[in-house]
């Protein structure tokens, strides 16, 4: 039954100057039927805001259409709160602002969008936020070292209860094996005590912090707030709840025994930093050969690091981390001679201060290259390298201790066991179980380069392709302690906010508080598994038929399976593939002779929705023959729309969305990419209709690309105008 | 009675984001900001690196979390003047400066068109100038023009107000004082670059053509002054040559002690800059060590391997002038190659570094020995991103991240224990 | 204002006639200057590279010493060399509490103590800061107009202590005063370059290059100004040797800044000391009435 | 006489020797980033930058650092120091170095013949007297000398004439004996405190 709408017009701005509002009241009431439309000079004026206010109370409209300025201004006084369907009729930035006034084009463009606001209207219901049996709001988090602890902790502190997971027998992780820790706080040149151990004592002594020491995670089904963990601990099986999931399973150090060639495993005095670490510990820095003091030690930083041989990255803290251990010498004997032999040293921030500290110790620091390790009788070394600063070969002899600074791995990946240690040195590859994830499109978090789960987004470092999983400390990224500690109590707050919003049935980042979900209509379904195979946070999994299995708190809400489905049975309750089909079908094409085409945009409203407002507060003016359908992402676009324009008579057809590939910009991951790739098979579809598959065009556009909008929307025009007229005008 | 709600002064990249995770987490919010928009220093960048995309891009999608998140509000133009209390039950006064321009703008402009009065493009580091009315930046958020008290001829002159069509400019806005009540402070006021012309030998201020890194932002930006194209300031020539001059302030006990731990890949970034205006150009970097740490390494071996970009490990001693050329020339010790070069170029970019920007003396704000906003703060009280210590853009969102849920910890600690 | 004067030893020989200058112009503003009895050398820069800073500094504390037993004025220096000396031992007293022991120490050995009381003022700064450009405008009778001046601080004054007065590369003080004269500072990068010091004698060639850049830098200005006894030498008593091996022309007035400002107020002609110009200003001046 | 190009055997040996002057310890500072290097007025004279000569110091190459001429071109102009980003006293270090060679007799370079015939003259006096010093120089450098002398006639002569050279000493102070005791204890104290 039809829903009670009413529409408001605006005038300001330049609206009534530049069209013939009384002809679109005109289009509302007496063409669409709406009951109630009403012009006001000042629509988002106090006067304005409360008529309309004062009308929904008076006449329970479900919906009001508001034709003035852009759904990005004024949001707040068009919010009418949760009960009342608000559609913004774009007028002023992409139809006054960018068109000249009492033009016939012009006020054809504005009623078009009206036709298309009341039919998208007339499609939308209010969302009903998504709930199930039994939802929790506990967290597990997957790792006991100080990213994870501090996850936990931090977690707990803010009153939620914690399910925290470490495989070996005790907590503490990387950060226990440390003698002491790099200074963090004023006047930051002096060694710390490191703070694991009163971490694990805070963290056990917690009774919201559930700890599991010898454990790993066997399974994880479900979504957020509704995830059920199968722990495996010494054959036994436990199954716990949880609400979202922290990974802070860190890094391990690069496999030394890759590093013959600076003499690691061949000779006994060479050894690693976590070796000198160890060394400390137990008392004192000695020559492991034979136990004597050592009076040359000679550090080498970037040890397999930032090496195309071997780990092509920079690993963070070996610098931080030499720099300590050669206090470490001093400590254990003050006559010692350190020699530190780096690419570059790197001190980021206060460390710079430490950095001058050591040096003023008397630690020798020279920029060159290695070229030989080798042994004497006496199992003593001699280091020789280039000495960049002096321009000239070089050496130190009768070395007692080479100490390697070797870089992290990420514990996502490792080597494939076949690889023997004499291999040559490459990045590890193999996936780790590490989550068990019983998701469709795989067990554990997809990883960016060198097998790090890490954020995609600069503005977004939390950013996850698995809702309600966050990545947090070296497993994420190579990092120093502060940052481990940041990060893991970042994550934590990501991870509280997922399931305070999924609990409310509402969406995470980037559609925050999104309460519509994607519907399946199964009985039409035909087990094509496009939706799960396309979804970009795999969200939906599959039976053994190829049924989807929706997960509805996995999902993002952007769309792509509704994109995707060739049957049209997904849909959001105010977003869905016949509600924009009805939006074409209520564009008015003219006749073949007015020569005046029509041009379908499905613009990405994260940035070419904005750009083309952009271009409208520019005044920069385009073609008048463009209809703009914002979509949730290009990833939502169904082909299916191409048909229904192209039988209404539509000349062409332009998808506007975000930058992909390598360093794609779309905020779905691989919406606007799967665009293209079902554009590439359009041409079928056109084909079938004898048309040309130039009348379907996409474009990448970024924010900023404002100024090149107008270009872009009339030299495709131009180009329709070449192909000539839509044949099926008219039809 | 514990007060629930979060205060978080500074709205650029950390502050906004500490704000909307808070917010979106389920706590009242008040954000403020001294600038008339929001987006800080961020929103004066032309991109990222290493992905090199549009900070507006990120920005929109915040300002969209922002505009939807009802249980965010926040002030421009607005400054702290005290707090007092304790956690859980802070008083906040803050000052909000007049617009002069009220929610009626529609940023149509014709208000600038009129204005009789110029001011140097604080926006744009004074690479161009402004009216007195003037729209902050294109992307500004809100989208609202703002009048410069300091210049503006007030009533006397009164032309936006004939011409303004929304009646929307008032010249008689007063400043009001607001007392907020909160129980936690977010400081997120970020940093400012390094004053260059303290660096004498360098001879910014006194060589047009020697600009400092944030300049170049502006200078590459598609809505910046020169509308993205790379000119130098003599003679708007379109550059050849460029050098850009690392730990310009940094690593200096003159200066700022510390690493900025920004510049190296913002120069590297920059370096790009100059190669996509203009392929045929030649960029050097001055360097005393190149710091690009985790996987930004594989964005040094990216313009590394640019055959038009060559790196010098020597930190130049000084740059001169020709005064009928307007070049500069550098003068360092190319220390790979043992010897002293003397270098010509069209323009030397000055990888200026971070000065902590915490503001005026706060009590109960604890600063450092360099005006950092210290580690150990009172209970209630956490700093953010780049007044803690320098950071990259991402790192500062997850220390903001971190700062949020330590600042809701806040909120709920006192709850528990009465 | 009394001060104390620590004349140093080129200001009593080869350039006395700063003294002279300095003398006259500190009387016509009121300003008594005292020279500071029994001074001796302040340990020059050569004396350091022979027995070493600490001893040197002890030579130079031994003034400081004197003065402060004698009422503890200021202690006035117009030799840059020699201030540096002063002002960097008096720092290090303050600051370094070795160093402090050891100078207590070796002063008591020759029976003197020092409590790290008094100033070491530089001439330049006091003059701006004490007596400041106001009044010294005001004491001008003999306006400089249209003359143009470089300003020639030179390295040690404004280094030895940097930002204590003035920028260390490129300061302003010395044209701001010449400014006050009436006259007009040139544009001028080199104005706190170094003269090449003592290499004058040892080997020469390091003060002839020195000395043209600067004198390149100086470009169209009628005549230079300096507050230091080395950088005048250098510059006054090399330029022929500049001309000769550059084949230059150069033809450059440098006078001590406070001949011109005995110019300026139209002191007695006496004062100027305008005869101890190797490079005569006779032509430059004479359109403001100078007699040489 | 090794060459300053040969390959170093690093040997902290030199380096703690010199770690021990009075200012030497601030050559561990050194981050070689080489402003220094190109901030001297005779930089275009030195045999090494400042920057490399800590280099050859904490490799131990003592005798291309007791040979070089970069400190004896140290013209005490403080560039170096005001721009060090290390807070080094670079022109102290020099101070340090040039003592040490003269202790070592390295007194080639006309420079330390210079140093030592101020020193002779002014201790003597307490006070700088230039015809004094003139004198010990030209006796310490010899007769193979007189011909780069000659070439400074010129100068001396305007200087003369121009009523800028006094023919007597200055008077020395009263205190000249005190003075040089001060002296005497404060090497001595010096040197107790370097070991």
């Amino acid at each position: 039954m039809a829903k009670k709408i009413a529409a408001y017009i605006c005038t300001g701005c330049g609206i009534g100057e530049a069209l013939d509002t009384a002809a679109l009241v005109n289009v509302v009431t007496k063409e669409a039927k709406v009951p109630l439309c009403k012009e006001s000079p000042f629509l988002c004026g106090r006067q304005g805001a409360a008529t309309i206010k004062e009308d929904i109370a008076a006449g329970e409209l479900e919906a009001v259409v508001i034709g003035a300025c852009s759904p990005r201004v004024n949001y707040e006084v068009f919010d009418f709160g949760p009960n009342t369907i608000v559609e913004r009729v774009n007028l002023r930035e992409q139809v006054v602002w960018t068109h000249p006034a009492d033009d016939e084009d012009t006020q054809a463009l504005a009623e078009d969008y009206l036709r298309m606001g009341i039919a998208r209207v007339r499609q939308s219901e209010l969302p009903v936020p998504y709930q199930a049996e039994n939802m929790v709001k506990s967290l597990l988090v997957v790792g006991g070292g100080l990213a994870g602890l501090t996850a936990a902790n931090e977690a707990a502190q803010a009153g939620y209860q914690v399910v925290l997971v470490e495989k070996e027998p005790g907590l503490g992780g990387f950060a226990a094996r440390m003698y002491k820790g790099a200074p963090s706080r004023p006047p930051y040149t002096d060694l710390e005590d490191t703070t694991v151990a009163s971490l694990v004592a805070a963290v056990e002594a917690n009774e919201l912090i559930e700890i599991h020491t010898g454990t790993t995670v066997g399974r994880i089904e479900g979504g957020p707030c509704l995830y059920d963990v199968t722990l495996l601990s010494g054959g036994q099986e436990t199954s716990r709840r949880v609400g979202a999931v922290v990974l802070a399973t860190g890094a391990r150090p690069y496999d030394a025994g890759r590093l013959g060639h600076l003499g690691y495993g061949r000779y006994a005095n060479v050894v690693t930093g976590n070796d000198v670490e160890d060394m400390a510990q137990k008392g004192g820095i000695q020559r492991p050969a034979d136990g004597k003091a050592v009076q040359n030690a000679v550090f080498i930083l970037c040890a397999g690091s930032r090496d195309p041989e071997h780990l092509p990255y920079c690993s963070s803290t070996c610098c931080v981390d030499s720099l300590k251990q050669a206090l470490y010498v001093k400590e254990a004997n003050p006559e010692a001679n350190v020699y530190m032999i780096f690419k570059d040293v790197r001190t980021p921030g206060r460390y710079e201060e430490f950095y001058k500290k050591v040096q003023s110790e008397g630690v020798v620091f020279i920029k060159g290259e290695v070229t030989e390790i080798t042994e004497d009788g006496s199992k003593n070394l001699t280091v020789e390298f280039s000495d960049q600063l002096l321009g000239q070969a070089a050496s130190v002899e009768e070395v007692d201790l080479v100490v390697l600074a070797t870089g992290m791995v990420p514990s996502t990946v490792d080597w494939a066991p076949e690889d023997a240690a004499e291999a040559p040195g490459s990045v590890p590859s193999v996936q780790q179980p590490l989550l068990n994830l019983a998701y469709r499109q795989g067990p554990e978090l997809p990883a960016l380069k060198y097998g790090f789960p890490d954020s995609h987004f600069i503005c977004f470092p939390y950013e996850t392709r698995r809702t309600g999983i966050y990545a947090a400390g070296c497993v994420r990224a190579p990092m120093d302690p502060v940052a481990a500690v940041e990060d893991g109590t970042g994550a934590a707050l990501k991870a509280i906010q997922c399931v305070e919003l999924t609990s409310r049935g509402a969406a995470v980042h980037p559609r925050t508080g999104d309460l519509s979900y994607p519907e399946f209509a199964m009985q039409r379904c035909t087990q094509c598994k496009r939706c799960t195979e396309e979804c970009p946070f795999g969200a939906i999994n599959e039976d053994e038929k190829a049924n989807p299995l929706p997960n509805p708190t996995r999902c993002r809400r952007c769309g792509t399976c509704m994109g995707a489905c060739p049957e049209r049975i997904i849909s959001f309750k105010n977003y869905s593939v016949p509600m924009i089909g009805n939006m074409i079908k209520a564009i008015e094409v003219p006749e073949e002779d007015e020569e005046k085409p029509r041009i379908v945009v499905f613009a990405c409203e994260n940035d070419a929705y904005p750009a083309l407002d952009m271009a409208g507060l520019n005044r920069l003016g385009y073609n008048a023959w463009v209809r703009i359908i914002p979509v949730r992402c290009l990833g939502s676009m169904n082909l299916v729309w191409v048909a229904d324009s192209m039988s209404k008579g539509i000349d062409g057809i332009l998808l506007l969305g975000c930058k992909h590939g390598d360093d794609y910009q779309c905020h779905f991951i691989k919406g606007s990419e799967l665009a293209e790739t079902r554009l590439s098979k359009v041409s079928e579809t056109l084909d079938r209709l004898q048309l040309e598959s130039e009348r379907v065009r996409m474009v990448q556009v970024s924010i900023m690309d404002y100024d090149k909008i107008p270009g872009i929307l009339d030299d495709f025009a131009a180009k329709l105008a070449d192909i000539g007229p839509n044949p099926y005008k008219g039809f | 009675m514990v007060n629930k709600s979060i205060l978080v002064v500074g709205a650029g990249i950390s502050g906004l984001t500490a704000a909307i995770e808070a917010a979106e987490t389920g706590s009242e919010v008040f954000l403020v900001e001294r600038e008339a928009y929001l987006g800080g220093r961020v929103a004066r960048m032309n991109q990222y690196f290493p992905k090199l995309c549009p900070p507006n891009c990120g920005l929109e999608i915040n300002f969209r979390r922002l505009k939807t998140e009802r249980r965010l509000r926040f002030f421009t133009g607005a400054e702290v003047l005290g707090i007092s209390g304790q956690e859980g039950d802070f008083s906040v006064t803050v000052r909000l400066n007049p617009r002069f321009v009220n929610e009626n703008c529609t940023a149509c402009g014709k208000c600038a068109e009129v204005c009789p009065v110029e001011r140097p493009d604080d926006f744009n580091y004074g690479l161009d100038k402004t009216r007195a009315v003037y729209l902050p930046h294109s992307f500004a958020f809100p989208t609202r023009y703002v009048i410069d008290e300091e210049v503006c001829q007030g009533e006397k002159c009164a032309k936006c107000v004939e011409v303004c069509p929304a009646g929307a400019v008032e010249l008689k806005m007063q400043p009001k004082e607001v007392t907020l009540k909160v129980g936690a402070i977010v400081w997120a006021t970020g940093w400012e670059p390094y004053e260059a012309a303290r660096i004498s030998n360098y001879g910014f201020g006194r060589f047009p053509n020697v600009i400092t890194n944030v300049m170049m932002e502006r200078l590459a930006s598609p809505i910046g002054p020169t509308g993205g194209k790379i000119k130098r300031p003599s003679d708007g020539r379109e550059v050849e040559r460029v050098a850009f001059v690392q730990c310009a302030g940094s690593r200096d006990e003159n200066h700022l002690p510390f690493c900025s731990s920004i510049c190296c890949l913002a120069s590297l970034k920059q370096a790009t800059y100059v190669l996509n205006a203009n392929p045929r150009a030649q960029v050097a970097v001055y360097y005393i060590d190149i710091r690009a740490l985790g996987k930004y390494e594989d964005f040094l071996a990216r313009v590394q391997a640019e055959p038009n970009v060559t790196f010098i490990k020597g930190k130049p001693g000084e740059i001169l002038e020709d005064r009928e050329t307007g070049d500069v020339i550098v003068v360092a010790e190319d220390q790979l190659a043992q010897k002293i070069t003397r270098e010509r170029y069209d323009l030397v970019v000055l990888a200026t570094g971070m000065a902590p920007a915490a503001g005026a003396d706060m009590p109960l704000l604890r600063l450092d020995e360099r005006g950092f906003v210290a580690p150990d703060q009172v209970p209630g009280i956490y700093g953010a991103g780049c007044v803690k210590k320098p950071l990259d853009v991402a790192s500062a969102v997850q220390d903001a991240t971190s700062a949020a849920l330590k600042a809701i910890q806040s909120t709920v600690r006192r709850q528990q224990n009465g | 204002m009394r001060y104390f004067l620590y004349p140093g030893c080129s200001m009593e020989a080869d350039a006395r006639f700063y003294t002279t200058s300095l003398t006259a112009v500190t009387q016509a503003l009121d300003i008594e200057l005292e020279e500071l009895p029994d001074w001796n050398c302040c340990g020059a820069t050569m004396a350091s590279g022979v027995i070493g800073d600490a001893p040197a500094q002890v030579m130079a504390l031994r003034n400081l010493a004197i003065a402060e037993a004698s009422g503890g004025l200021d202690v006035v220096v117009g030799c840059s060399s020699c201030y540096m000396n002063l002002a960097q031992a008096n720092r290090r007293f303050r600051e370094d509490p070795h160093f402090r022991a050891l100078a207590e120490e070796s002063l008591a050995a020759g029976g003197m103590k020092y409590g790290g009381g008094v100033k070491v003022r530089f001439v330049l700064e006091m003059m701006v800061n004490d007596v400041g450009y106001e009044r010294i405008a005001a004491r001008v009778k003999r306006p400089l107009t249209g003359l143009k001046v470089a300003g020639y601080v030179g390295c040690q004054s404004v280094r030895v202590l940097p930002w204590e007065f003035d920028d260390p590369e490129q300061p302003v003080v010395l044209d701001k005063l010449i400014e006050a004269l009436g006259a007009t500072p040139v544009p001028f990068t080199h104005k706190a370059r170094c003269c090449g010091s003592y290499h004058n004698v040892p080997q020469t060639g390091i003060v002839t290059a020195c000395a043209r850049d600067i004198l390149v830098s100086a470009g169209d200005a009628d005549l230079m100004v300096t507050p230091c006894p080395m950088c005048q030498m250098n510059m006054d008593g090399f330029q022929s040797y500049v001309n000769k091996e550059f084949g230059t022309k150069f033809n450059m007035p440098v006078l001590f800044f406070t001949q011109l400002m005995a110019v300026a107020f139209d002191l007695a002609p006496a004062t100027y000391g305008l005869k101890a110009n190797i490079v005569t200003p006779g032509p430059v001046l004479a359109p403001y009435g100078v007699q040489m | 006489m090794a060459d300053a190009n040969a390959p170093s055997k690093y040997d902290a040996g030199f380096a703690r020797e010199v770690y021990g002057l009075e200012n030497g310890s601030y050559v561990k500072q050194c981050m070689q980033c080489g402003v220094c290097a190109v901030s001297c007025a005779t930089f275009q004279c030195m045999d090494h930058s400042p920057r490399r000569l800590f280099a050859l110091v904490r490799a131990g190459r003592k005798d291309e650092v007791m040979r070089s001429n970069t400190p004896w071109m140290c013209t005490t102009c403080l560039m170096c120091k005001a721009r060090c980003p290390r807070g080094i006293p670079i022109v102290d270090v020099m101070h340090d170095l040039k003592g040490l060679a003269l202790k070592e007799g390295r007194v080639t370079y006309p420079q330390a013949a210079m140093y030592q015939a101020f020193w002779k003259d002014m201790s003597g006096r307490g006070k700088m007297f230039t015809a004094g010093i003139m004198k010990n120089y030209t006796l310490k450098r010899g007769l193979g000398n007189l011909g780069k002398m000659m070439g400074l006639k010129d100068f001396g002569l305007k200087m003369f004439s121009h009523g800028r050279v006094p023919l007597m000493p200055p008077k020395a102070p009263k205190g000249k004996k005190q003075l040089m005791q001060m002296v005497k204890k404060a090497q001595e104290l010096e040197r107790k405190g370097a070991k």
